[in-house]
């Protein structure tokens, strides 16, 4: 302690140990106990209130542990098989399979020819496998048509994922637009320099659609 | 140069400050409407007790002032304008009883509920965007952990990356060149060959629909398709002399014939 | 102490508080009740044992707190000071945006053409996009009315970046429907007097409660 007194009391120790409790919380890496002193306001004395912390959380499900020089949260060692879901390792769909399952979702059932056709490219076997696989779609019924090919559709799974109702709540083209969405193609700008927008245009059309609705 | 302007200029140096203030004015609106809450502000009331006449009045004053300095106002403001001018006049003249529309009091009254619904929601977003806000004021662990032997992979997509994606296709669609379905299109090319080779065998007048292919007699699309190109290609051949044509009256059958 | 559970006696509520610790703990997002129940041994009630997790971290500098139907420790507000070197970097909303925001939360679910009558402008290309961005809103169910227009609802993750427990707990949201500002209420130039539509009451009535809105 310096030999200035401090401006304003010291917080209570109760009080800096909610401090440090908050400060090693949201930190993304240990923190060394010189830096936990400096953040804590004047007249704090980091060791005791950690201290105090470390030993409120002996027996917890979480536990204050040293990591080398720094102090870290850290799951109780027992309690390591809880946390297995944590660990998975998150990956971008690649293009192809998000825009066949775009397809799917857009135009279920729909067989793989039609995705084919939409597309226009082959889809190869690797990105419905995966897409099953994912359990975000499954084979529908079979098209009563020549060949009887095997369609596709979505699962339930997909639609908890995309947080959906149902497949039908999917925005429509129109409504795509209009959250700009399909803005890779501006339409005719006529409104000259005003403040009209490509895109306001089917925003209107909305809106009168809906007004004549309400009647 | 700007001397000149200034000298023609009549309008007081107050009215040319508050010219000037209505330009900035006018680019910091969000519509009609907004500039609407903006002038109920002066009247200084609660905006249920609003005076829409007045309103209406300072609106309309508004827009002269900015068609006397000749500042293009957005169509928006100008239909608001026009429906103003319309409600003031109701609101003035006794009510007609051959009249089934709403009221003028109702309109008005859907007005004033309008302006106060957004002044609300205003408010309603300044209170929401002073509260505590996560990364902000209030934090999430900061390191998330967890034994890293067990590994697994999980594919993400969000809807917004489905949905661009199947925009992406769409559009590229849309952009396709155009051409349309030939299955059923008997085309002018066609039509002419056949007729070169039949026309010889037409010595007396024949109607020219038992000239139609095969197969393109029964459905109404095809019909109308070889009939069409049919024709065509009849012409063509008169045109060089070939035959001749003739229809008795309007929509008659046409006929055609060999000419040697 | 010995991690596998006995195949058929529950671990102890306190053992169950220390379970549920672990994994809220290591998680940065909210984890939803049923997740927590699934995770949990057999014989656990998820639910009992949140309360008493909750209970025990009441007044400290990291506490519990509900989000939507999940959970989640989050720092104590009033100790963001301490924290403010973790801040992340946030775009500036515009104004559109923010107002377009608080209409989506206020009107649940809410069509684009109703935000556009309340802020009395087309809402601008973009502005839905960034909000969909942020994940704070998301697609709701269609509108079960003609031309089936899609609705806008706010997400989990909107309530947690506001520390709102459920849209409920909106600020002012009593008062606002009390006063009638959040009602419906065709302009009287489109719909007759009176002739309101059987379904636009519910539809207020309903704002919460998506499962009601499907007739």
């Amino acid at each position: 302690m310096n030999a200035t007194p401090p401006l304003f009391a010291a917080p209570t120790l109760p009080e800096q140990e909610r401090m440090l409790e908050a400060m090693l919380f949201a930190s993304a890496v240990p923190l060394p106990l010189t830096e936990l002193q400096a953040r804590l306001p004047e007249g704090c004395d980091a060791a005791t209130a950690l201290d105090g912390l470390r030993r409120r959380y002996l027996g917890r499900g979480v536990v204050l542990v040293p990591v080398g020089e720094a102090w870290a949260f850290r799951t109780a060692p027992d309690l390591g098989f809880l946390l297995q879901r944590e660990t998975t390792e998150t990956r971008k769909l690649s293009r192809a399979a998000i825009e066949t399952l775009s397809i799917i979702a857009y135009h279920q059932p729909v067989t793989r020819a039609e995705i084919e056709e939409i597309r226009g490219v082959a889809v190869s076997r690797g990105t419905v496998e995966q897409l099953l696989e994912l359990d975000w779609v499954r084979f529908g019924r079979r098209r009563m048509t020549p060949g009887r090919p095997v369609t596709f559709v979505v699962t339930q799974g997909f639609l908890d994922h995309f947080g959906l109702e149902s497949a039908r709540d999917l925005p429509g083209l129109k409504e795509l637009r209009a959250a700009g969405l399909l803005d890779n193609r501006p339409a005719p700008d006529l409104a000259g320099p005003g403040e009209m927008e490509p895109g306001e245009d089917a925003g209107q059309a909305d809106m009168f659609e809906e007004e004549a609705d309400e009647h | 140069m700007p001397d000149a302007d200034f000298e023609t200029d009549t309008p007081s140096v107050a009215d040319r400050l508050a010219g000037e203030a209505l330009i900035v004015d006018v680019d910091g609106f969000e519509g009609p409407l907004d500039l609407l809450l903006a002038l109920s502000r002066s009247q200084r009331v609660d905006l249920r007790r609003i005076s829409v006449l007045a309103l209406a009045e300072q609106y309309l004053a508004f827009v002269d002032q900015a068609k006397a300095l000749r500042i293009e106002l957005a169509a928006d403001y100008l239909v608001m304008a026009a429906w103003l001018a319309f409600l003031k006049s109701r609101l003035l003249l006794p009510p007609d009883p051959s009249d089934s529309g709403p009221s003028a009091e109702d309109m008005a009254a859907h007005l004033a509920f309008q302006l106060e619904r957004l002044a609300a929601m205003r408010e309603a977003a300044a209170r929401l965007m002073a509260r505590a806000r996560l990364g902000q004021d209030f934090f999430a662990r900061g390191e998330v952990e967890g034994p890293a032997l067990i590994r697994r992979l999980r594919y993400t997509a969000t809807l917004l990356d489905l949905m661009q994606a199947y925009a992406r296709i769409r559009t590229r669609d849309e952009f396709r060149p155009f051409s349309y379905d030939r299955q059923n299109i008997w085309t002018m090319e066609q039509a002419l060959e056949r007729m070169r080779g039949l026309i010889g065998f037409a010595g007396e007048w024949t109607d020219l629909a038992s000239f139609l292919p095969e197969g393109w007699r029964a459905d109404a699309a095809r019909r109308r398709s070889a009939t069409a190109a049919t024709f065509a290609a009849v012409l063509e051949l008169a045109r060089q002399g070939h035959c001749e044509l003739r229809q008795s009256e309007t929509f008659a059958p046409l006929s055609i014939r060999h000419r040697s």
